[in-house]
């Protein structure tokens, strides 16, 4: 079980901040997969992953990597602050 | 060093007097204070949504390089997060050096990193609706030039 | 956009507080402020010297280049002339802009200018006697980026 | 008749902050001249014009300018504001 938390339009379009997900996937490309699969929310959200970020246990990271060990996964759009 | 994310508001000028007066000798002190633009009257707000526990470690991150890369007598980021009006300050960041370059330089890249690096999306709330702040390009361009 | 030559304290806070409430929209606003360096106690005073009339009309000289150069909501340039003691503000400017680069590069050609072609002499008297302080070549460099 | 007006440190070795000066020089360098040639504590402060700069009527100049109309000169050493 992993917590995976959402914001922004990304948290809008899936319609809610966080879920526990139950995953086998090795990496975020694999989650990413298997969260499409389900919904059409959740493949909305995930169409253009040009247009997202994510973070591995509140560090930056890649799609590509690796899930072992991973608590929290953040999907979010390029942050705008400042 | 101090880093406050905050949905409270806050004073720019207080701000910079009590970080000014607790670096008194360090030479140079530069602020920077963003501020919720009005766009010609169509914007009514500002919200700001962040991810609490990553804002924190990563600003502390920006600052930390900061510190190494500058000789910086002290440096300050506020963020606020939450619903602001127009004309409010959204953020600030404080930086002080013995010199001015230093100051200024270590100020610009807190700005930049802040930007593009810590997790906060904002979304303006106007007459017609609201809308998410798309990152620029630009934005992600400047960090290339530390 | 204000000038202020005097002799008076001021209070860096205070004018940014002014200034940023006059600008409500802008943006961005950049603050730069000079204190008296302590140099590790051996600094007891400052004694700043000017041109009277010259200066006023050399530092509104250099803000309106700055003014046409950037997309500047506001400026704001103070300098003391006088004693001053350790800690305390030798002077300040402020820039309020659209956006953060054109208020952060404005107040860094105010910086540049103002230290080489506003006419100011800086005389530091410590425990063992009085010297003006010598001109930079470094300050003299920056003026070429612009 | 002119005024010559001296600052920071040309004003402490001259001895005076400014004086009405009779001159029929042409140019900056020309009243240097006649500066030079008064006193010792004239030759000493303009001894180095690398290490002066000067002012006519209130505006940066050079030592080369010439001086017809101007009613004001001031010779300081390189500025140090900021």
């Amino acid at each position: 079980m992993i917590d995976v938390l959402y914001f922004a339009w990304v948290r809008e379009r899936i319609g809610l901040p966080r879920e526990r997900v139950e995953t086998s996937a090795a990496t975020v490309a694999g989650l990413i997969d298997e969260l499409r699969a389900r919904e059409d929310r959740y493949a909305a959200a995930f169409a253009d992953l040009s247009a997202l970020r994510v973070a591995l246990d509140q560090d930056l990271s890649s799609f590509d990597a690796p899930l072992a060990g991973v608590r929290e996964v953040a999907f979010f759009p390029p942050m705008t602050g400042g | 060093m101090r880093v406050a994310v905050q949905s409270a508001p806050f004073d720019p000028g207080a701000e910079t007097s009590a970080f000014t007066a607790g670096v008194a000798g360090a030479g140079a002190v530069v602020t920077f204070t963003g501020l919720v633009r009005d766009q010609g009257g169509s914007l009514s707000a500002m919200e700001i949504e962040h991810y609490p526990g990553m804002t924190e470690k990563a600003i502390a991150g920006i600052v930390g390089q900061a510190m190494q890369r500058w000789s910086l007598a002290d440096a300050l980021v506020i963020h606020r997060f939450g619903r602001l009006s127009s004309g409010e300050a959204i953020m600030m960041v404080a930086t002080a050096a013995p010199h001015r370059g230093d100051a200024f330089a270590a100020a610009e890249f807190l700005m930049d990193y802040l930007k593009s690096r810590a997790p906060f999306w904002k979304k303006e709330i106007g007459a017609d609706g609201e809308d998410w702040v798309a990152a620029k390009d630009a934005d992600e361009a400047a960090l290339k030039r530390w």
